[in-house]
C-alpha cells in the first residue's frame, strides 16, 4: 500500500477551522430551503460531506475517523432510509396511498421539506463512509 | 365404437412407473427386488389383457387428465391399435424380466437396480405411447421412453456404450424434434392433434398439399429414426452393446416398434390412407422401406458379430412393417400390423439364444459357434425355429404377416414389392440357415469358411485371399477375454454334450427362450385364435371399413 | 454575446472531456475531469437548471473528485513516461461509427429551446401534459416554490424513494466489498 | 445532408452530446487503466444528462421557481430525472472505485492487460 | 387497497435492509434472520396481490395519490404477475441454500434485500424513467453481492459486469430521452398512446426503440452483449451466482418484453417489419450462439452461463414474434429457465462444496458420489433441454406454435434445432455424471482448488435442489392451464 501524500501544513488547517463552520450552515441552509429556491437534500448533504472531507485532509484521514463515531455516521443513513420509508408507508393508512405526503395532517410543504432532511441525512451519511471507506478500505485486511 | 371412462389405460401406464420406487427401495435385497419387477409385469400384462375383450367388441377405454397443453387434453385411449401394441409389450416383458434375471445373475453385471429400474420406466412409457390419444401425449411419453432406455444402452459405462449413448440420444432426440416440428405443423393447421381413425379432418382439405407433405414427412421422419428405416438406422447396431434383454425387449419391441408404431398413428389415424394416397407421400416411403429390408439383409450376411447381425435383420424386419403401411392397402395394412407381434416373437427368441450363448459361453461370433448345437441343442433349436420364421416358412408367425404383405402389395399394383419381399425372403435364410446348420451339423475342425461372412465381397477369382488363414479351433468357446471358469466344453476344444434335458443353461433362460418361441410357432399355427390378428382385422376395419 | 460565451463554455467542456480520455497521468486526468464537471455545471445554468447545475458542482465535481483522488492515494499511478496516450485507430473506428449513426438522427430532432418542441407543450391530444400540469399545479397543490422541488419529492416522489435507495446500496456494496458492518473493530 | 448541416448549428447542444457520447465510449475502449475506463463511464453519462436537460430547455423561459405573473418556465421533468440520474451515477462510481481498491489489494495493478496476465497465472 | 401492496411490497425489504447494518454494532450473522422475516412477509403479500389479480384483474397504483400521468404508477397485469411469483418462491428459497454456503455477514444480507428490491421495482413500476432506477438498484446491489465472492477475482468479474451493466442502462436512458423527446411523458400506457399518435416509423421512436433494446440486451446480456455475463456468474459464490442468474437478467428480460410489447406494441413491429425481424433474428443467434458457446466450455459455470445466453434468445424470439401464443411461450420460458438454471447452479455448489469439482471432467462418475444432487442435476438438465412434460418443453412448443402461426418458419426451425444443441452440452454432462469413471474429482482435488470453502452441505441445500427438480416437472402441466388466467393478449391490445 502506497502511503497517502500526507503533510501537516498550518495554513490550510487554520482555514480549515474558519470554513468548516460555515460550510456546515451553508449545507444546512441548502437542505432546508430546497422548497422555495434551488437546492435541496441532496446538494445540502454533500455540502455538509464536504465539511468532514476538509477536515479529513487537513488533518488526516486516520485522525479524523477517530474522532467520528461511525454509529452516529450509519445513524445518519440508516435513520434517514427507515424515515424515508416510514413516510412512504405511513400514507397509506391516510390517503390510500403510498407517499401521499398532501394526506398528511401538516402542511404539505413541511412533509416536503421533511423528506429532503431524510434525503440529506442519507447523502451525508452515506458519502462520509464512502469516503471513510475507500480511504480506509480493507487496509485492516 | 362406445367410449368408456376407465382407469385401466392410466393404471396400465402407471404400474411400472411405482414399480421403480420399489425396485430402488430393494436395491439391497436382489430377490425382494427382481419380485417386484416380475409383479409389475404380471399386473401390467392382466390390466392390458383385461380390455382386449371390450376392445374386441369395440369398446374404447379413456382415462382423462386435463391438458398437456392449451388445446390438446392429456387423455390415455386404449384403442385397438393401442392394445395391440400394448398387449404385445405387456406380454412380452414377463418372459423377458425372467430371462433378465438370468441373464443379469448369470454374467454378474453391476448396477442391476438401475437396470431393473429402467427396464420399468420404459415400459411405462411404453404403454403410453401405446394409448397415447394425440400427438402430444405421444410425442411425451416417446421422449420419456428414449430418457428411460438411454441408461440401458450405456449400461457397460465404457467407452463403447458411452458413445453408443451419445449416438443413440443424438438420433431419437433428432427424430423426437421433427415429430415435435410435424406435430405444431398439424395443430396450426387443424386445431386439434387427437387420433381419428381415418385421419384429423381437414387436414390436407384446409392447407396447401405441400405443407401437409411437410407435416408428413417430419411425422413419418421422426418416429422411422426409432424404426431405423436407412438412412436413420445407424444407432440400432450400435446400440447392441446394450445386455441382451435390452438389445430383446427394447431394441426389436418397445422401442423399435414404437417407431413403427408411430408411423401407423400418423399413416391411419392422423393423415388416413386415403389422404396420404392423396398428397402422394406413401409410396416413396414404400420404397424407402423396401430399399431397406434389402439392404439391411445384405449387410446382415456380412456381420460376424451374432447380435449385430440381428440388429440388422431387425432393421430389415421392421421396414417389412413400415413397407405395409406406406402401401395403404387394407390386406398390406393388416399384413404390416401383423408383423409387429409375428416379428416381436420370433426376434425376442433368437436374440434370447443369442443372449443365452452368451451367457454359458462367452461366444459372440459367429464363425465361433461351430458344432454349438450340441453344447446349447434346445436353445440352438428354438434359434433354427424362429429363424425360420423369419424367412417366411408356413406354420411360423413370420409366415401369415407377410402373406398379407404379398398379397397387399398385388393389390396396391405394385408386384415389384412382392418380388422384394420374396427375394429378401431368401437372404433372410441366407444369413440365418448357416448359424443353424454349423452348430448343428459341423464341428470346430470341419466348419469352413463361409465366402459370404469371411471372404471379401466379389469374391477372390482362383487364389485364396493371402489374409485368410485357415482357423484353428481355440481350446476355450472363443471367449476373447480368455476367462476360463466355462470349462464346460472339453479341453480338446469340442463342446461338452449338454444333452437334451435343459442341463445347458438355468433355467430362467431357458424357459423364457422356449415359452416366446411356442408362441411364434403358436402365431403361425392358429393365427386366428391367437387374438393379434382380430385385433388387427378390427383396425383396418376401423379405419378402412373394409373386412380382410 | 451568450452565445460566443455559450461556444466557449462548449469549447471548454469538449476539450477538458477529450483531455480525460488522452492524459496519460490519472491524476492529471482526474483534475481536468474535476474541471469538466464544473464546465458542465455551468452549461445546467445556461440551460435555466439551477438545482442540476448546483448537484453537479457539488456531486460532480466535489464528491465525485474526492472519491477518484482517495482511490488514486490508495493505488499506483501509471508511470507518466509521454503525457499523452497515442490515439487507439480501433476504438476511434468504433465511436466514429457510433457517433455518425447518431448524428443521422439530429435532423429529426426538434431544435433545443424551440417553443413548438413536444417536451415543452402544456396540452396534447392526451390532455394536460405533465409539463403543463407541473406548472399549472405544483405550487397550489404542494406550497413549493421550486417546481423541481416539487416534483422530485411529491410528484415523482418513488423516483426520490429509489434514488436514496440506490444511495443507501452504494455503502451496502462497500461494506460487503470490505467486509464488515460500519462496526470498524469488526473488520 | 444539408438537413444534418443545419440542425448543427441550430442545435449544437445536440452535437455536444453526441460528441461527449463519443469521447465517453472512446475512453472506456481505450483506456488500459480502470479508474480511466470509469472515468470515461462519466463523461459517457453525462453527454446522456446534456441531452435530457437540452430537452428541456425552453428559449427566454426562466427556471421552474413558480410564483404570480412569472414565466415561460423550462420544463422542471427533466431537471428532476437527472438529479435523480446524477446521484444513482455518483453511486454507482463509487462502488467501482470500492471494486478497483479491492482489484488492486488482490493483483497490485490496475492495467487491465497486465491483470489478465495476473489472472492466467493462478 | 390491495394496488397499494403494490408499493408495499418494495418498501418492506427496503426498510428490513437496514436493520442488519445497524444491528452489526452489537450482533454479527442476524442479517439471515431479518431476510427471512422479511422475505416470508414479502411472500405473503405477494399471495394476497395475486389474489386480488385474480379478483379484479389489472391492478394500478397512483404513487402520491398523483393521477396518471403526471405521478408515478405502479401496475401489475397477467405479463408481470408471475415474475413477481417467481422473485418471492426465488429469494425465499436462496436463502435456504445461503443458510450454511454463505456469504454470511450482515451487510451481504442488506444488500440481498435491496436487490430482492429493486427486482420487484422493476416488476411492478409502470413508468419508464422509474424503471431506470430501479434497473440501477438491481445492478448497484448485483455487482455487490457478485463481489462478495472472496477472491480478487470476483470483484474483477463485478467491475466488468458494473461497466457493461451501466452502459446498458446508460443506452437504456438514451433510448428513454428519445421518446421523451418525441411526446414529454413518460408513464407506460401514455407513452404507448402518445408514440402511436407521433408515428411509429417517426425517427425519434426508431431511435428510442434501438437505444431501449441494445441497453437492455446488455443487461440480459444476448449474445453479442453477454460478454460479462460468464465471468460474473462463474467467479461469484454459489449462492449469489444463483440467485443472479435465476433473477436478474430474467426480469431485465421482462422488462425488455414489457417495454416492446406494451410501450411500442406489436403494432409497430407490425409497422417496422425490418425492426421486428431484426429483433428475432437477434434473439435467435443468441439461441444458437450460446448453445455452440456452451458446447465450447471446460467450466460448469461457464457452461451455464452460455446456455442462459441461449434460452434467453428464446425468450427474446417470443417476445419479438409478439402474439399472445409466443409470450405466454416466452414467459413460461423465462419462468422455467429460472428455476431450472438457479437450482443448476445450487446442485453445481453442492458438488463443489462436497467434492471440490467445478469442471466438466471433474464430473466424471459424480451421480455415484451424490446420487439424489444428481438425479436432480440431470432432470434440471433435461428439462432444459426441453424433454416434456417438464416446463422447458411447453415453453419450446408455445413459442414454437406462435413462431408457425406468425409465419416465422425459419425461426420455428431454429428453435426446434435448439434442442439438439442443448443436448450437445447438456449429454456431455449427464453421459460424465453417470457412466464417467469415479475417482476422479475426489475431495483431494477439492483442497486443490479451495473449492469447498469450509461450508458443510446441509440436507436443506440437496432438499432445495430436489425440490426444484420435481418442481419444474410438475410445473409444465400447470404452466399451460394458468395461459387464460394471465389474459395476455389484453395486455398486448389485441
Amino acid at each position: 500500500m502506497i502511503p497517502r501524500p500526507y503533510f501537516e501544513s498550518p495554513i490550510v488547517m487554520t482555514t480549515v477551522r474558519l470554513v468548516a463552520p460555515f460550510a456546515l450552515t451553508y449545507g444546512i441552509f441548502v437542505t432546508l430551503h430546497g422548497a422555495g429556491s434551488p437546492g435541496g437534500g441532496f446538494q445540502g448533504g454533500v455540502v455538509i460531506t464536504s465539511v468532514v472531507i476538509m477536515i479529513a485532509f487537513a488533518f488526516g484521514v486516520g485522525p479524523t475517523l477517530d474522532w467520528t463515531d461511525e454509529r452516529v455516521v450509519a445513524g445518519l443513513f440508516g435513520g434517514g432510509v427507515l424515515a424515508f420509508g416510514a413516510v412512504t408507508l405511513i400514507t397509506v393508512p391516510f390517503g390510500g396511498s403510498l407517499l401521499r405526503v398532501d394526506a398528511l395532517p401538516i402542511p404539505t410543504k413541511y412533509a416536503i421539506e421533511a423528506v429532503e432532511v431524510f434525503i440529506g441525512a442519507i447523502v451525508a451519511g452515506v458519502v462520509t463512509s464512502l469516503f471513510f471507506l475507500l480511504s480506509e478500505g480493507g487496509e485492516e485486511e | 365404437m362406445t367410449e368408456v371412462e376407465s382407469l385401466r389405460p392410466l393404471a396400465a401406464v402407471v404400474v411400472s412407473a411405482v414399480a421403480i420406487f420399489g425396485i430402488l427401495a430393494a436395491h439391497r435385497r436382489p430377490n425382494i427386488r427382481e419380485a417386484v419387477t416380475l409383479v409389475a409385469a404380471g399386473a401390467k400384462f392382466a390390466i392390458v389383457a383385461s380390455m382386449l375383450p371390450g376392445v374386441l367388441d369395440g369398446t374404447v377405454y379413456v382415462t382423462r387428465l386435463g391438458e398437456v397443453v392449451a388445446g390438446v387434453p392429456f387423455v390415455l385411449r386404449a384403442d385397438a391399435l393401442g392394445l395391440l401394441f400394448a398387449l404385445l409389450a405387456s406380454f412380452l416383458w414377463i418372459p423377458t424380466s425372467l430371462y433378465s434375471i438370468g441373464y443379469m445373475r448369470g454374467l454378474d453385471e453391476g448396477n442391476q437396480t438401475r437396470y431393473f429400474a429402467a427396464f420399468a420406466g420404459s415400459l411405462s412409457a411404453t404403454m403410453g405411447i401405446a394409448f397415447a390419444s394425440n400427438l402430444v401425449v405421444l410425442f411425451v411419453f416417446y421422449e420419456l421412453l428414449t430418457v428411460a432406455t438411454y441408461p440401458l444402452v450405456a449400461h457397460d459405462e465404457d467407452e463403447e456404450a458411452r458413445a453408443a449413448g451419445r449416438k443413440y440420444l443424438t438420433y431419437t432426440f433428432g427424430g423426437g424434434v421433427a415429430v415435435l416440428a410435424g406435430t405444431v405443423l398439424v395443430f396450426w393447421v387443424t386445431g386439434t392433434v387427437s387420433f381419428a381413425a381415418g385421419g384429423i379432418e381437414g387436414l390436407t382439405t384446409e392447407t396447401s398439399t405441400n405443407v401437409a407433405r411437410l407435416a408428413f414427412l417430419l411425422l413419418a421422419g421422426g418416429f422411422s429414426v426409432k424404426a431405423a428405416v436407412m438412412p436413420l438406422h445407424s444407432w440400432l447396431p450400435d446400440a447392441m452393446v446394450a445386455p441382451t434383454p435390452v438389445s430383446g425387449l427394447l431394441h426389436a419391441v418397445a422401442v423399435v416398434k414404437s417407431g413403427a408404431f408411430g408411423v401407423a398413428r400418423v399413416v391411419l389415424d392422423v393423415f388416413g390412407p386415403e389422404a396420404v394416397a392423396e398428397i402422394g407421400t406413401g409410396l416413396p416411403l414404400a420404397v424407402l422401406a423396401v430399399f431397406t429390408f434389402i439392404a439391411a439383409s445384405i449387410i446382415a450376411l456380412r456381420k460376424d458379430n451374432l447380435k449385430r447381425r440381428l440388429a440388422y435383420s431387425t432393421i430389415a424386419q421392421l421396414s417389412y412393417i413400415v413397407m405395409g403401411l406406406a402401401l395403404l392397402t387394407p390386406t398390406a395394412l393388416v399384413g404390416g400390423l401383423l408383423h409387429i407381434p409375428a416379428h416381436a416373437f420370433m426376434k425376442l427368441t433368437l436374440f434370447f439364444c443369442a443372449g443365452a450363448i452368451h451367457v454359458e459361453t462367452h461366444t459372440d461370433d459367429i464363425s465361433k459357434m461351430a458344432g454349438i448345437g450340441k453344447r446349447m441343442p434346445l436353445t440352438m433349436s428354438a434359434f433354427g425355429v424362429a429363424s425360420l420364421g423369419m424367412a417366411g416358412i408356413p406354420l411360423l408367425a413370420g409366415f401369415v404377416s407377410k402373406w398379407y404383405l404379398l398379397v397387399g402389395s398385388f393389390d396396391a399394383g405394385h408386384a415389384v414389392f412382392a418380388f422384394a419381399l420374396l427375394l429378401s425372403g431368401v437372404l433372410n435364410i441366407a444369413y440365418f440357415w448357416p448359424i443353424v446348420y454349423q452348430a448343428f451339423f459341423e464341428t470346430r475342425e470341419e466348419s469352413d469358411e463361409k465366402p459370404l461372412v469371411d471372404a471379401e465381397l466379389g469374391g477372390h477369382w482362383g487364389k485364396v485371399p493371402d489374409h485368410y488363414t485357415p482357423r484353428v479351433p481355440v481350446a476355450d468357446g472363443g471367449d476373447a477375454d480368455g476367462e476360463d471358469e466355462h470349462s464346460d466344453h472339453g479341453a480338446d476344444g469340442y463342446w461338452a454334450d449338454a444333452g437334451w434335458r435343459g442341463g445347458e443353461t438355468s433355467p430362467f433362460v431357458l424357459v423364457p427362450i422356449l415359452g416366446v418361441c411356442a408362441c411364434a410357432v403358436a402365431l403361425g399355427i392358429a393365427p386366428a385364435t391367437v387374438y393379434f390378428l382380430r385385433v388387427v382385422r378390427l383396425i383396418v376395419e376401423n379405419v378402412t371399413g373394409v373386412v380382410v | 454575446m451568450t452565445l460566443a460565451l455559450e461556444l466557449a463554455l462548449v469549447g471548454f467542456v469538449l476539450s477538458t472531456a477529450a483531455a480525460t480520455a488522452l492524459l496519460r497521468d490519472l491524476l492529471a486526468s482526474i483534475v481536468v475531469f474535476a474541471a469538466f464537471s464544473l464546465g458542465v455545471s455551468i452549461i445546467w445554468v445556461i440551460l435555466q437548471a439551477p438545482d442540476v447545475a448546483l448537484t453537479e458542482a457539488a456531486v460532480g465535481a466535489g464528491v465525485m473528485s474526492v472519491l477518484l483522488l482517495v482511490t488514486v492515494a490508495k493505488t499506483a499511478r501509471s508511470p507518466d513516461d509521454a503525457p499523452l496516450v497515442s490515439v487507439n485507430p480501433k476504438a476511434l473506428a468504433v465511436v466514429l461509427v457510433l457517433v455518425l449513426v447518431l448524428v443521422t438522427t439530429l435532423p429529426a430532432l426538434p431544435p433545443v429551446g424551440d417553443a413548438t418542441a413536444p417536451a415543452l407543450q402544456e396540452t396534447n391530444e392526451g390532455g394536460t401534459t405533465p409539463y403543463g400540469y407541473y406548472i399549472g399545479n405544483a405550487y397550489d397543490e404542494t406550497g413549493v416554490e421550486n417546481a423541481v422541488t416539487a416534483v422530485l419529492v411529491f410528484y415523482r416522489g418513488f423516483d426520490t424513494f429509489g434514488e436514496a435507495v440506490v444511495v443507501f446500496s452504494a455503502v451496502v456494496g462497500a461494506l460487503i466489498l470490505f467486509g464488515g458492518g460500519m462496526r470498524r473493530e469488526t473488520e | 445532408m444539408t438537413g444534418i448541416a443545419e440542425s448543427l448549428l441550430t442545435q449544437y447542444y445536440h452535437v455536444v452530446f453526441v460528441l461527449l457520447l463519443g469521447i465517453g465510449v472512446y475512453t472506456m475502449i481505450d483506456a488500459k487503466n480502470l479508474v480511466k475506463k470509469i472515468i470515461g463511464l462519466n463523461v459517457f453519462q453525462v453527454s446522456v444528462f446534456l441531452f435530457l436537460v437540452s430537452s428541456g430547455y425552453l428559449e427566454g423561459a426562466e427556471p421552474a421557481i413558480v410564483k404570480d405573473g412569472g414565466g415561460p418556465y423550462v420544463n422542471p421533468l427533466p431537471h428532476v430525472l437527472i438529479l435523480t440520474a446524477i446521484v444513482v451515477g455518483v453511486s454507482l462510481t463509487a462502488l467501482a472505485l470500492a471494486l478497483v481498491v479491492r482489484v488492486y489489494q488482490e493483483y497490485g495493478t490496475l492495467d487491465e492487460e497486465h491483470l489478465q496476465e495476473v489472472m492466467s497465472d493462478d | 387497497m390491495t394496488d397499494a401492496l403494490l408499493g408495499v411490497v418494495i418498501a418492506v425489504p427496503v426498510l428490513a435492509s437496514v436493520v442488519p447494518l445497524i444491528a452489526s454494532f452489537w450482533r454479527d450473522k442476524i442479517g439471515w434472520y431479518v431476510a427471512l422475516i422479511a422475505l416470508s412477509v414479502n411472500a405473503f403479500i405477494v399471495a394476497s396481490i395475486v389474489r386480488g389479480f385474480l379478483n379484479e384483474g389489472r391492478l394500478s397504483h397512483e404513487v402520491g395519490g398523483v393521477s396518471v400521468p403526471y405521478g408515478i404508477e405502479l401496475a401489475l397485469d397477467g405479463l408481470s404477475v408471475p415474475i413477481l411469483v417467481l422473485v418471492a418462491l426465488v429469494s425465499l428459497g436462496t436463502l435456504v441454500y445461503t443458510r450454511n454456503a454463505g456469504p454470511r455477514s450482515n451487510s451481504f444480507y442488506s444488500g440481498y434485500l435491496l436487490l430482492t428490491a429493486g427486482l420487484i421495482g422493476v416488476t411492478v413500476t409502470g413508468d419508464v424513467f422509474n424503471l431506470y432506477v430501479f434497473i440501477e438498484i438491481t445492478g448497484l446491489t448485483a455487482y455487490a453481492l457478485i463481489a462478495s465472492g472472496d477472491d480478487g477475482r470476483s470483484a474483477y468479474a463485478a467491475l466488468k459486469y458494473l461497466i457493461a451493466g451501466t452502459v446498458g442502462a446508460s443506452l437504456y436512458l438514451i433510448g428513454i430521452a428519445y421518446a421523451f423527446v418525441a411526446t414529454g411523458t413518460l408513464n407506460m400506457a401514455d407513452l404507448s398512446a402518445r408514440l402511436a399518435e407521433v408515428g411509429h416509423s417517426d425517427t425519434l421512436v426508431l431511435t428510442s426503440f434501438a437505444f431501449v433494446v441494445a441497453g437492455l440486451g446488455v443487461k440480459v446480456a444476448l449474445f453479442p452483449l453477454h460478454t460479462w455475463q460468464p465471468d460474473a456468474y462463474s467467479s461469484a459464490p454459489y449462492g449469489v451466482a444463483a440467485y443472479v442468474s435465476a433473477l436478474v437478467s430474467t426480469v431485465s428480460a421482462y422488462a425488455l418484453g414489457r417495454l416492446v410489447l406494451t410501450v411500442y406494441t406489436p403494432e409497430f413491429l407490425v409497422s417496422n417489419p425490418v425492426v421486428s425481424s431484426a429483433l428475432v433474428y437477434f434473439g435467435a443467434l443468441s439461441i444458437v450462439a450460446g448453445s455452440v458457446l456452451a458446447v465450447l466450455q471446460t467450466d460448469v459455470r461457464r457452461l451455464l452461463a452460455y446456455s442462459s445466453v441461449s434460452q434467453f434468445g428464446l425468450v427474446v424470439v417470443a417476445f419479438g414474434i409478439a402474439n399472445p401464443t409466443s409470450v405466454f411461450g416466452g414467459v413460461v420460458t423465462l419462468f422455467g429457465h429460472a428455476v431450472v438454471k438457479g437450482s443448476l447452479f445450487f446442485a453445481a455448489g453442492i458438488f463443489a462444496y462436497r467434492l471440490g469439482v467445478t469442471r466438466l471432467d471433474e464430473y466424471e462418475g459424480l451421480a455415484r458420489k451424490m446420487p439424489y444432487t444428481g438425479a436432480a442435476f440431470a432432470v434440471l438438465a433435461l428439462t432444459l433441454v426441453g424433454v416434456p412434460p417438464a416446463v422447458g418443453f411447453v415453453g419450446k412448443w408455445y413459442v414454437a406454435l406462435g413462431a408457425v402461426r406468425a409465419g416465422e418458419t425459419s425461426v420455428a426451425v431454429v428453435i426446434f434445432a435448439s434442442t439438439l444443441l442443448t443436448l450437445m452440452y447438456v449429454a456431455r454432462l449427464v453421459d460424465r455424471m453417470y457412466y464417467g469413471a469415479a475417482g476422479t474429482g475426489t475431495s483431494e482435488t477439492a483442497v486443490a482448488d479451495g473449492g469447498t470453502g469450509g461450508v458443510c452441505v446441509t440436507y436443506g441445500m440437496v432438499a432445495l435442489v430436489v425440490l426444484a427438480a420435481i418442481a419444474v416437472v410438475v410445473l409444465g402441466p400447470v404452466a399451460s392451464a394458468v395461459q387464460e388466467t394471465l389474459a395476455l393478449g389484453e395486455v398486448l391490445g389485441t
